[in-house]
């Protein structure tokens, strides 16, 4: 135990942890870990410039992922990193993947865009917007037919409400009774396409219900909010209701990494960044009691744990070169012939 | 030996697996109640109920995309597609997700489903319900592919997709559905992804697969007459690829035909010609020649639709003039 | 003229012909022309055996069809014959399609799934379910640039409901105030599975309602009903308010010519077969004091006419194996290359 | 003269146009304000505004079914599909509508659309963000193919695709934007549909298209310097293609390189390396040779990205063995 750590204790000893504080530790690492991962992108560690960062909607992963339960399953989309944190991903494996090491969750082939971990119920992030959301049908049907109790959520942007794929997805679930929700973490963009320029219905909730779902859109500014509104609509999947959750919040940062936001005005981004689901969380616990320096240690002991994956990645190796052929196939299944092995076999004739 | 047709293979092939696995089970439209629209998976409801013969909506991707789901979940899906035709609604949950799931993550988990469609041409069924699009899925690394041209490969390469730890688009003709022969399904069946030599010759080599075996066995039955004797390759899948047994064969003989039934601009046939010519360059006396579907779409008038495949006699008069 | 031409001129100068007479007689035109479909399968003279025939579905092609100008396009599924006859087709040239002869609409190449005719504005029918529904968005920009004042009609089975394409052809519309109609013809079935069969949202303009369109289900028993809120919704599109509208009907029928619907009791199809939209339309043509002897020789007059159709079909000839590579590309564009012609330039090479 | 980078020629070619063409609006996700995921696009709206640069939903098969439909109600839409690898969700509404109206409605109508879009790998973006799938497009009769691979053909080739009367596919190098070359626009270019000989020798002729045409000139380049002298053919259309052109260089040399970046299982190397084994068969005195992309997904990490697609050393190296 270091210092940080003693001290963590001391005060958890000494007090009953709210759950409001829970909710904001998890928030806050979510945070700290997307602040790492920019720094990554800066010292040009991160595999590629695809980052796409959830800072400012920490409320929908943790509000959400609170309300599951241990053997759900779940697919995101690109925007996925504070999703996998709050279902307990390791950050040293996912910041050595999104650094596109060997020692990360995907052995540095999927990257930020295609990690997963099927030991935590995370059938996989994805780089095609709504190419993950059907998955959580089949898993739905798997869970229903072996009676597991567990559920299956998608999480999605804002942009993914424009895909047919959604619909096709929520009226199966529908139909088949499934033990399924699906989550639109609307950040009010789709790249630089604000909501209400990519669609006139705006009341994201109203598609689900005309489908037959549940559905319910929260505002994401208090994580408490969209835990117990996530609560019911999990509880109600998991006897066979399926539904829907939009959670509205702010993406507070470009796109991605390069994405400057011009397309959008700088008042905008500064009222935005004012809806803080950290910040909020963080002040109604000081409402609480809870003293600024309790908090100060909390977020330290964080900022502690993510510089050790920001290590843990950069000291890691890329995967070798010959491991380019390994898992196209299951195993002993025949492998691809290298394009190099055919050229010399050719060029071997005579 | 019973009398089997391709049909009732198939369906035999399902019953028998599904009644061995409980994992499995059966997604897509029309697959249930109605049996399937060229009657495969007639009365397997009866049996399974309608737990295993999901009956969907008018979803392909997402039908795709559940059987994918299903899949990493520890469940076998038979995902059918009606049409290979449709496969371009589909590719993306095929070739973006299924394919790659096990690699870029890699290789915690595989995709274990058999997507069963039907293609080719022979019904008037006009452009959009007659094509042949099994080169997307060659094409597509992550993804096996099956096209089963008689009676027992219809059981046994059905039987053995639903074995394998990746994706199978397994690939029926809609034109062989009533096709019967007397079959022991009980006889060992060739390993998966080995080619058949349907028939010994000297003169010729011809390499097909899928319904165009009926037309080259036809044409070659027809050039025996003639004293030209054809050694006739059935591919059976076409990722495993088995060029071993293509190389061996047109080693002895030097001359060869690739005969395929789509379009030939980019198509299978045209891998087959590239990888002979490249491989056994050494050995050939004469070019590979491919015959293939004609460049364009497929009319709903019968004898232009007859016209834009290979047929047994432009095969015949194709195999004639290479070996003379 | 001939005797019936001369009598129906003699009772249309008598006196002022209703508008339901009017309805009544494209219905039966429609009705009449499936039933010579069905003799042409029957004597195989038709081309293959995918031939969807809307017979029960009279009052949807009618009611909406009669809404529509000169000048409107529109896309239909695979049992358009009743929209495309609605909107002025020629049932000579219809029937030579069908039969895929060298005279038809489409030079025999692509047959009933396949029929089209730009003139009447019709961009197309398609044996892809829903694949014909986002063409009218883009004929709706088309007409919204060029302020022609022209709509743009999508027809589509209730099977169509469920193709995730639908939902974003939809978005767009609204977002982009397209003069643009979704027209769902809801026949109960898409091949066996009957539409709750399919999904639970069985009130189907409540999805298009939740996308921001206009959105109206009406029961197609009456045509005139039909007509009346086709107008509505019409009139709508053409400033800018696009619309969704849902004809309930009941599909006689096999679902295509092989399909004896085993799927469906007899009490089921008697049942709906009682609710004839062409029937129905008879008895109040009647109550209004036509006598059934008028009624009778409109009748044959259509009858005659769509035999005349049938001779036309089965006396032309199919295109010749010469048009095969014509129209692959437009005029004075490269051609594909007969693979005969590329054997012959290889054989040929000593 | 003027300097100018590949993107930079793509927006002034679609700026030239669009003054020109009344008809003509790019429709697309993020065209408009934001200008293109690659910055093609970037500014357009200032002078053209919105109705002619319309940024759509993230609804990759409506987009291409709504140009379709305005194709066929007289404008002429360029659509942006952001990335090629997302072209698996719209293959129906290409495949089966845009490549088929012609033909199945008997000719009375065509579908005059641009389907401008970018592929390859060099950015490390992963398998769903990195793919080669022109041979999906080369393989369905009925629409066109272009592929630049320098600047001038940016521009050159995509003011001709504006002008032709069926579907164009039109598919850019995300490695190849900030390419820079000196051009004369006003240049008479090169007709549509003819390949470029971009580089003559006697010792081997080395076939290509889009960015590998770089490391095929950078190989050549390095060949000279040990006295081997390569013909390098820059296809540019695929389809058409100028099939022509690789005969005559063939004939004259005998040996051949087909370099393509896609995978190489049934992609487009197949077909041209299977034309040129049996259309040129008695002028090559060695097989033909692909080099291409490995048949595998492609990874993140930038080593495994580089090593699964050819490489100028690569090139380079096989056509020495090749020659010697
Ligand atoms: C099918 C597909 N279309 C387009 C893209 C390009 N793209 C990546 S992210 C994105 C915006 C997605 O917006 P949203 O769903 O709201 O998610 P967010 O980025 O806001 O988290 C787009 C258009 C893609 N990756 N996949
Ligand atoms: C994309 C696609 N999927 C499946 C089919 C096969 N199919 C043809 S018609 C049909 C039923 C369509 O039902 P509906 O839309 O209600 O139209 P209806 O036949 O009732 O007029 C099906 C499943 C198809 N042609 N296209
Ligand atoms: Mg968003
Ligand atoms: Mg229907």
């Amino acid at each position: 135990m270091n210092m940080t750590e003693i001290k963590l204790k001391h005060i958890h000893d000494a007090r009953t942890n709210s759950r409001l504080e829970d909710l904001y530790r998890q928030m806050r690492r979510v945070r700290t870990f997307e602040e790492r991962v920019g720094e990554l992108f800066v010292r040009g560690q991160s595999a590629g410039s695809m980052l796409h960062l959830s800072i400012g909607e920490e409320s929908a992963a943790v509000g959400v992922c609170s309300a599951m339960k241990e053997g759900d399953s779940f697919t995101t989309h690109h925007r996925g990193h504070g999703i996998f944190l709050s279902r307990g991903a390791n950050p040293n494996l996912m910041m050595a993947e999104i650094a596109g090491k060997e020692t990360g969750y995907c052995k540095g082939k999927g990257g930020s865009m295609h990690i997963a971990d099927m030991g935590l119920g995370h059938l996989g992030a994805n780089a095609i917007v709504g190419g993950g959301i059907p998955a959580v049908v089949g898993a739905g049907l798997a869970a229903k037919r072996g009676k597991t109790g567990a559920i299956s959520v998608a999480f999605f942007g804002d942009g993914a409400m424009q895909q047919g794929i959604l619909y096709e997805s929520m009226n199966m679930a529908a139909l088949w009774d499934l033990p399924v929700l699906f989550v639109c973490i609307n950040n009010q963009y789709g790249m630089g396409t604000r909501i209400d320029q990519a669609t006139k219905a705006t009341n994201l909730h109203e598609r689900a219900i005309a489908l037959g779902l549940n559905g319910i859109s929260v505002d994401g500014l208090n994580v408490e909010t969209v835990q117990e509104t996530a609560q019911k609509l999990t509880d109600d999947a998991r006897v066979g209701k399926p539904g829907f959750l939009a959670v509205s919040c702010y993406r507070f940062f470009g796109h991605a990494r390069m994405d400057k936001s011009p397309y959008r005005s700088e008042e905008e981004e500064t009222e935005g960044r004012k809806r803080d689901p950290v910040l909020f969380a963080r002040d109604n616990i000081i409402k609480e009691g809870v003293s600024d320096e309790v908090l100060d240690i909390i977020d330290q002991s964080i900022s502690d744990e993510m510089d050790s994956a920001i290590d843990f990645a950069i000291s890691s190796s890329p995967p070798p070169l010959s491991s380019m052929f390994r898992d196209v196939y299951g195993p002993n299944e025949p492998e691809p012939e290298p394009v190099q092995t055919r050229i010399n076999r050719i060029l071997a004739r005579e | 030996m019973v009398e089997l047709t391709y049909r009732d293979a198939l369906r035999q092939a399902l019953y028998d697996a599904m009644i061995e696995d409980e994992s499995i089970f059966i997604i897509g439209e029309e697959v249930g109640r109605y049996g399937g629209a060229y009657g495969v998976t007639k009365g397997l409801i009866d049996k399974f109920g309608p737990e295993r013969l999901l009956d969907t909506p008018i979803s392909e991707p997402a039908i795709i995309g559940t059987a994918i789901g299903a899949a990493m979940s520890g469940l076998r899906p038979v995902a059918e597609l009606m049409y290979v035709d449709f496969i371009g609604m589909t590719m993306d949950q095929l070739g973006n997700q299924a394919a790659k799931i096990r690699y870029m993550f890699g290789g915690q988990i595989g995709v274990p489903l058999v997507l069963r469609t039907q293609g080719g041409a022979g019904r008037s069924a006009g452009a959009q319900h007659s094509q042949s699009l099994e080169a997307f899925i060659m094409h597509t690394p992550g993804l096996r592919l099956a096209m089963p041209a008689t009676v027992s490969d219809a059981y046994h390469l059905l039987r053995q997709s639903l074995t394998k730890p990746d994706p199978v688009v397994f690939i029926e003709h809609k034109s062989l559905y009533s096709l019967k022969e007397d079959v022991d399904l009980s006889i060992e069946p060739l390993p998966w992804g080995k080619a058949a030599v349907r028939r010994h010759g000297s003169d010729i080599v011809i390499v097909t697969y899928s319904r165009q075996l009926q037309f080259v066995m036809q044409a070659a039955q027809a050039l025996s007459k003639q004293n030209i004797e054809a050694t006739v390759i059935d591919l059976r899948t076409l990722n495993p690829l088995d060029f071993d047994t293509i190389r061996k064969e047109v080693e002895k003989v030097g001359k060869v035909l690739v005969v395929s039934e789509a379009v030939l601009t980019s198509g299978v046939a045209s891998e087959l010609s590239a990888r002979i010519s490249e491989e056994c360059f050494d050995y050939l006396t004469d070019p590979v020649v491919r015959v293939a579907g004609e460049d364009c779409p497929i009319s709903v008038s019968a004898d232009l639709e007859a016209g834009s495949i290979p047929s047994p006699k432009v095969i015949e008069e194709t195999a004639k003039r290479l070996v003379m």
